[in-house]
């Protein structure tokens, strides 16, 4: 599927634990407030739960931009997952940023239920980084078409 | 005396090491100092004086003359703020200027006694002069 | 240093002390050499070999030879005592069957470094004060060890060994001063295109040969994420950008906080890939960001990587945002 | 045992009767107190600041040179105890002065970085030689005698570092004076200023401070109070006369008990 | 072949206003496996759920999807509808087009073209979904509650009155705790032993509450439901059975040297003993490291005077192992010791003295009968100083810190009380009370401060004592008064010091036996600090009183009932269901490497020597992570960290999530 620069939607998934990220997302929708309808959530149980393995399979499948939400450091539901997912994502952001991946397209932020407006913002800022950096093209499955 | 020239407080805090905002305004640092009563501004109003940023009266004080280092204000603060810390960087603010010395060399024949042990001259030139 | 190796495992076995030597057999050339357990003196005696080519890492072999009966003796250099301990701290090797003989070691020589010098039809090798002597079909060469060994050998991070139950040789001391994370730093400081073309450049010369798997000491599982269809990234051949995107990114990340930096993965490696510089990013980082820990380093370590604070930590913002396209 | 020992300014001028006891003692108990060649004044007092630098150096120079020749450093002036050690403790955690330091000192072609172990003389009784030990070897035990330390604050401050002794409930003086056949009598300001090098300037604190102290060790019973700091012993002594308290180098009462005090 | 059914709801006008529901629905049968799909203006509504019920009858569903609300709002109405009619529940799945699309996007083309992709991820997901069962275990119907204190006993009462068999491991030999030496209670003043005494009395004579005393708990293991407790019964060298409680021991016991620990060490009590005229169980104890018979071999006074013949000099400790269904820890707090505190002279001077000493020079019970005198010479003090914050508050950035970080809670109003029962008795005492802040919310705290001050005459001062030199038979405190910028010197005849509270020491060795968490201070962690307060993040493990941190009477009473609740909630039913979204471990692929078990939250891995039959037909032993389905939480730290994969979560698997991921980016 080709698309000019003009028509091009960045593609974002946001990963979001059940308990805090998820419901600041639900309280986003019950406040009618809006962010971009690029980002597409999914929900896990707790952001410790996000698999190094799922962020990079989101940008090879074509996502541009990788997002994962948790409950703020001491407020997690497990009591010690976020501090997990903290240690976990600066490592494998550091590593992708060393492999020449542009950092900008992997964030982690924590957003707590009560942070409706908190996780539009989140969503509005990480949706305008994406669409600087433009379609991810260093991690997406497309060898045959770039070269 | 106002000082000719201003110290300012991130100065004094870089001098120092000190970070008063741990200070959590207990007094104890003031409760137990033995110069306490020679003071015009005591060792808890250091802290709270450097955090507002009023270094010029400090430097104008006396009481930076009055502190020997006994180091009480360290050890027995519960916040470790370090008071001591804060009148040392005030005086050297002061000291470090031009003819701003406390006490000069030529002052000091007057001052002796023949007892009096070496050390408390080296420890007055070093906290006096620079 | 050979015979002092052979006569000792020759003793042990004789004695009944242990029932099996995990060391190196000799092939058809001097430099072809393999790891292999020995248990008939007879056999020991003909085709053990230990010399400057014997760079394999033999911790890795003891998941599987430690669990059989009896006991294994094994030799371990330096380096290599790390992936046993670590190895240990998984639960991986069974220490009551594994006799460990320490063997002193002051660098491994890489045979494509020889080659690079034209030096070929190698017959021979020792080590001379510092230089090393090769006899060759051609003749006699001399050349500084330094030069020839590998790379993992001129930035040795340990002459150490961190575990042992007999020493053969000299047990040497951490080496404090070494440069091994130089080459990170370099292209740390690059820009986010170059390193995305050094790194493209690389990987894209990967043949999905699994040497590099195969031979890690900390790439041990019962099953391999990438053999095995529930994980999600099975993946078993080259097919597309896969190494490049997934393969060795997720093998670094499966291994950090466990890879102790023996730099076999890059001995192995067809291609020459440099892929002991991804195991580095990543021990480079949480000594930076988390404190020194040397994996390896003794038994029941808790890694950085699955440990956590609840005080102040190193946010994932931290990670430089290398912006550009 | 040998061990470097670092006398200071005042032990070799006004202090020397402090200087000579310990010398005589340590001799006494197989201790061979080997004077540093070379030293200079350690600058009285330790800087506050976290940017002086260059009156560190004199410790340094010291410190490095006990490292040269693989001995502990031994003080006994308290003042010099307390520079050295807090200097010693810079060049062992604080990278700020560490480097500062060796690039001055690299000129001389030293390099240090807090390698040496620095004992002050109480420390080396305590921990090198053991109480248990001097009291065998007390010779004429000061029976009777009621002795209060006097610590002061340059001893036990700050304790992180000094790491001397509980800086609020020290006992290191305490034991040595029942090592020494005497009764330890322990009295709250045993741990409080002197008063210092103020007394060179306006004497008023040093005297409120030295009746406090005075008052305190008369009440609880001291007839002698001993100290290891010349400075203490100074302002100490100017306004003990009429307090009935008596003021003493600790090595004095040392050197005494162990009978090689002169003239006993 | 999965057979899937897609509903999506138009939620009245709250979805369908601006996503094509049809569009949906139509984008629906065009996705692989979706064999029916329909729109309906309500889908929670009785009809809507008929919906579903009636096409996964009719079309034979084995998965469904509602497109609709939060599954936050309505999945579990939902999983009932399609359990309704035999379809597991785990075989539905929720796209959130209402929160997380409708609500947020205003444009009908961008909202739908965004609902149909949500409904494609649930429906990879459901795909990929296999019906889950929890798993049952049954409940243990009897509690155990560590500590006899306030917090304990009010616990096993509100327990043991619900009907439940609750045991109290208590480690002294009598229960009470630190509410049974304090005098009067604050605000209300009243008699601290009035009102808990029979408290003490209640909790023995009640039924089912069995009391360990003199016991400890030395081994846990099991899990919510069914744990299994070694408890340690110490030989008290008295027969507890046999035993009266009428004391004639106590009075022929030749060795009284032994500080009386109900008295805080103020003055001695006899080897033999009974901690205070109230105890419970009233059964007399030789402390075995007093006792002359049991020290030196010779004595027996006591055996000859005991006419029930309770004394047993042979006696051993004992073991017992009993089952429980939930653990309630309750073992309190103890004051630091405040030693290091010496410049306020605490070793110096008898008349240097802790609150708690304090409280017992006031007590009619304790070593003076009541009468306030100081302990050097029993004369009545004068002046009295108190000094607040003792080891409380302080900062912990340094590695030498004496004390502790936080605020002790209690010590603010304790003090009050002592000052104004001080001046009750003695009404020219002076008393000065250096603060750093008062610290009174409560019912009626700020009004009793209050009172100290404006009716007593007690003396605050906002400062801190910096030194305590006793001499000639006076404190002399040097102070500062903050307020008026003064160092001030005060004579006092006492010091009385407000040491920080912290919790017994016993409770980390027990955390550590329960896998239950703790802070930095050695306080429980609670499952959850606002909504969770009295769980412990360990199922089955419950938190009464100040072992989860500095609390007063009515708040540790009310904690405890809180706990006592949530206990009867657990042994009320007969059979646990768990979360069938646990964590599980494919044997085959586990390394054994041990790495899930140290993320673990819960303590629910464990590992096992398990022999496996090769496909050679040889036998391997081999070492595998095993998930205790009754103690995972699900929240899958252990599914990253497993290197090989072995590790997967139920309900978010691995290639749930992944297939969801493919969905969204397609």
């Amino acid at each position: 599927m080709q698309m000019n620069d003009k028509e091009w939607k960045p593609k974002i998934i946001a990963f979001c634990c059940n308990w805090c990220s998820y419901s600041g997302a639900d309280l986003a929708g019950t406040n009618r407030l809006s962010y971009p309808a690029e980002v597409k959530i999914i929900r896990v149980p707790c952001s410790c739960r996000v698999n190094p393995m799922f962020i990079l399979r989101a940008f090879q499948q074509g996502a541009d931009g990788v997002i994962l939400c948790g409950c703020h450091p001491g407020d997690c539901h497990y009591s010690t997952g976020n501090y997990h997912t903290r240690r976990r994502m600066t490592l494998l952001f550091s590593m992708l940023n060393y492999l020449g991946v542009e950092s900008a397209r992997t964030r982690v932020e924590w957003v707590s239920a009560a942070e409706g407006a908190r996780f539009v913002s989140v969503m509005d800022s990480f949706v305008a980084d994406i669409t600087k950096l433009g379609p991810n093209r260093r991690l997406e499955d497309l060898r045959c078409k770039t070269n | 005396m106002a000082s000719t020239y201003t110290v300012t407080k991130e100065q004094i805090l870089s001098i120092s090491g000190v970070d008063p905002q741990k200070c959590m305004r207990c007094g104890k640092c003031s409760a137990t100092c033995p110069s306490y009563d020679e003071m015009e501004y005591h060792p808890h109003q250091f802290v709270a004086m450097v955090e507002k940023g009023e270094i010029e009266k400090l430097m104008g004080s006396p009481s930076i003359y009055k502190c020997m280092s006994c180091m009480a204000c360290i050890q027995r603060c519960p916040r470790q703020v370090e008071p001591a810390k804060l009148v040392e960087a005030i005086r050297l603010g002061v000291i470090r200027q031009q003819e701003r010395n406390h006490l000069k060399p030529d002052d000091i024949p007057a001052l002796l006694d023949p007892e009096l042990p070496q050390q408390a001259i080296v420890s007055a030139m070093r906290k006096y002069t620079k | 240093m050979q015979n002092e190796l052979k006569w000792r495992g020759l003793e042990l076995l004789k004695d009944g002390a242990v029932d099996r030597i995990l060391g190196w057999r000799a092939g058809q050339f001097v430099y072809d050499i393999t790891p292999d357990v020995f248990t008939d003196p007879e056999d020991l005696e003909k085709n053990f070999i230990y010399n400057e080519f014997c760079g394999a890492n033999l911790s890795k072999y003891l998941i599987a030879e430690s669990a059989k009966e009896g006991k294994v003796a094994v030799f371990l250099k330096p380096c290599d005592t790390y992936s046993f301990n670590q190895l240990c701290t998984e639960h991986r090797i069974h220490r009551e069957n594994v006799y460990v003989i320490g063997i002193e070691c002051y660098g491994k020589v890489s045979v494509d470094a020889l080659r690079q010098r034209g030096i070929d039809g190698i017959t021979g090798i020792r080590s001379e004060m510092g230089s090393l002597k090769i006899d060759t079909i051609y003749g006699e060469e001399s050349v500084p060890a330094m030069e020839v060994y590998a790379e993992r050998c001129r930035n040795c991070k340990s002459k150490k060994h961190v575990v042992f139950d007999e020493l053969i040789g000299a047990d040497g001391e951490v080496v404090d001063d070494c440069d091994r994370f130089d080459m990170v730093e370099k292209l740390e400081q690059m820009s986010a295109q170059e390193r995305f073309e050094f790194w493209r450049g690389e990987l894209s010369r990967c043949i999905r040969c699994n040497a590099c798997r195969n031979v890690c000491p900390a790439c041990s599982c019962e099953k391999c994420v990438f053999d095995n269809p529930k994980s999600g990234v099975l993946n078993k051949a080259a097919a597309d950008n896969f190494e490049e995107n997934m393969f060795h990114i997720i093998r670094a990340y499966h291994v950090a906080g466990r890879c102790t930096d023996c730099g076999e993965c890059s001995r192995v490696c067809p291609e020459h890939i440099p892929l002991h510089l991804l195991n580095r990013k990543f021990i480079k980082d949480y000594n930076e960001l988390y404190g020194d820990f040397v994996a390896g380093e003794s038994v029941g370590q808790m890694s950085p990587v699955a440990d956590f604070t609840t005080d102040r930590d190193a946010e994932p913002s931290v990670v430089q945002k290398g912006g550009d396209q | 045992m040998k061990y470097s020992y670092f006398p200071g300014c005042t032990l070799k001028n006004k202090a020397q009767e402090l200087d000579r006891y310990g010398r005589d003692a340590a001799a006494a108990l197989g201790i061979e107190l080997e004077e540093l060649p070379q030293w200079q004044c350690c600058g009285g007092v330790y800087p506050l600041s976290h940017d002086e630098i260059a009156i560190k150096l004199s410790s340094v120079r010291a410190l490095a040179a006990a490292r040269d020749d693989g001995t502990a450093l031994v003080t006994l002036c308290s003042a010099c105890h307390n520079v050295i050690k807090q200097v010693n403790h810079d060049m062992q955690t604080d990278d700020y002065v560490i480097t500062r330091v060796n690039n001055y000192l690299a000129e001389d072609g030293i390099a240090y970085n807090g390698e040496t172990r620095v004992l002050h003389y109480l420390e080396l009784l305590r921990d090198e030689i053991g109480f248990d030990e001097i009291k065998q070897k007390v010779a004429m035990p000061l029976k009777g005698q009621k002795i209060g330390a006097y610590y002061g604050c340059l001893l036990l401050r700050p304790s992180g570092v000094m790491a001397m002794d509980d800086p609020e409930h020290p006992t290191i003086m305490e034991d040595l004076i029942a090592a020494l056949g005497a009764q330890p009598v322990v009295y709250a300001q045993r741990n409080e200023c002197c008063g210092g090098y103020l007394t060179l300037e306006d004497e008023s604190i040093p005297k409120k401070r030295a009746a406090a102290i005075l008052e305190n060790a008369r009440a609880q019973g001291a007839e002698t109070i001993i100290t290891a700091c010349p400075l203490c012993y100074y302002n100490l002594k100017k306004h003990a006369d009429g307090t009935g308290v008596e003021v003493k180098y600790f090595t004095e009462l040392l050197a005494r008990a162990l009978g090689v005090k002169e003239g006993e | 072949m999965q057979k899937i059914g897609v509903f999506v709801c138009w939620c009245g006008s709250n979805i369908a206003a601006t996503v094509d529901v049809k569009a949906v629905a139509e984008a629906a049968r065009k996705v692989p496996g979706v064999v029916f799909s329909a729109d309906y203006q309500y889908m929670c509504s009785e009809a809507g759920q008929g919906l579903i019920k009636d096409a996964i009858k009719e079309h034979g569903l084995t998965g469904v999807v509602v497109c609709s609300c939060s599954p936050r709002m309505h999945e579990a109405t939902f999983r009932k509808a399609v359990q309704a009619v035999g379809l597991n529940p785990y075989m539905l799945e929720v796209a959130n087009i209402r929160e997380q699309c409708s609500w947020v996007h205003k444009d009908m083309a961008t909202a739908t073209e965004k609902a149909i992709a949500l409904m494609q991820a649930a429906v990879a997901k459901v795909t990929l979904n296999t019906p889950l069962t929890a798993g049952t275990t049954p409940v243990t119907k009897r509690a155990l509650v560590i500590g006899g204190g306030i917090a304990g006993m009010q616990t096993a009462l509100d327990i043991a009155d619900a009907g439940y068999e609750v045991d109290i491991v208590e480690a002294k030999p009598t229960i009470g705790g630190k509410m049974a030496q304090l005098d009067k209670t604050f605000p209300t003043l009243d008699c601290s032993s009035c009102i808990v005494t029979p408290k003490m009395v209640e909790v023995g004579q009640h039924e089912k509450i069995h009391i360990y005393s003199y016991s400890e708990v030395t081994q846990i293991k099991g899990f919510v439901g069914n744990f299994n407790v070694t408890i340690k019964r110490k030989a008290r060298y008295v027969d507890e059975a046999k035993c009266t409680g009428c004391g004639a021991c106590t009075e022929k016991c030749p060795s009284r040297k032994a500080p009386n620990e109900f008295n805080m060490g103020l003055n001695n009590r006899t080897a033999v003993y009974i901690p205070f005229a109230q105890a419970v169980p009233k059964v007399a104890t030789i402390d075995p490291e007093y006792c002359i018979k049991l020290t030196k071999g010779k004595c027996g006074a006591c055996a000859k005077i005991c006419e029930a013949g309770a004394i047993n000099y042979e006696a051993k400790d004992e073991y017992i192992e009993v089952e429980y269904g939930a653990i309630v820890a309750a073992t309190g707090f103890e004051m630091i010791d405040v030693s290091p505190y010496d410049e306020y002279a605490y070793t110096q001077s008898p008349d240097v003295v802790t609150s708690l000493e304090y409280e017992r020079l006031m007590n009619a019970a304790g070593p003076t009968g009541g009468h306030l005198l100081r302990p050097s010479d029993g004369k009545e003090p004068k002046t009295i100083v108190f000094i607040q914050c003792v080891g409380s508050r302080e900062s912990c950035s340094s590695g030498e810190m004496r004390g502790k970080p936080y605020c002790s809670k209690v010590c603010c109003m304790y003090t009050a009380k002592h000052a104004m029962l001080t001046k009750d008795h003695y009404p020219d005492t002076d008393i000065y009370v250096f603060y750093i802040d008062v610290r009174t919310p409560g019912k009626n705290f700020d009004e009793f401060y209050r009172r100290a001050v404006e009716q007593y005459g007690v003396h605050y001062i906002k400062g801190a004592v910096g030194k305590v030199t006793p001499e000639g038979g006076k404190l002399k405190v040097q102070a500062s008064d903050l307020i008026l910028n003064e160092q001030l010197h005060i004579d006092a005849d006492m010091v009385v010091l407000a040491g920080a509270i912290e919790p017994n020491k016993s409770a980390r060795p027990l955390a550590t036996m329960l896998t239950a968490s703790m802070d930095t201070n050695d306080f429980f962690t609670e499952a959850h600090p606002k909504l969770r307060p009295v769980e412990s993040p360990t199922a089955g493990v419950f938190l009464s009183g100040m072992c989860q941190g500095p609390k007063d009477i009515p708040e540790t009473v009310a904690q405890a009932g809180a706990a006592a609740s949530k206990v009867i909630g657990l042994l009320a039913k007969d059979h646990l269901v768990g979360n069938p979204c646990v964590a599980h471990s494919d044997e085959w692929m586990c390394n054994g490497c041990s790495q899930c078990e140290t993320v673990c939250p819960y303590g629910a891995i464990t590992y096992e020597e398990k022999e496996f039959r090769m496909p050679d037909r040889t036998t391997k032993v081999r070492r595998v992570a095993q998930v205790n389905p009754a103690v995972c939480q699900g929240c899958g730290a252990c599914t990253v960290t497993c290197p090989s994969g072995a590790m997967d979560l139920n309900g978010f698997s691995n290639a749930e999530i992944m297939a969801e991921v493919d969905a969204l980016c397609r």
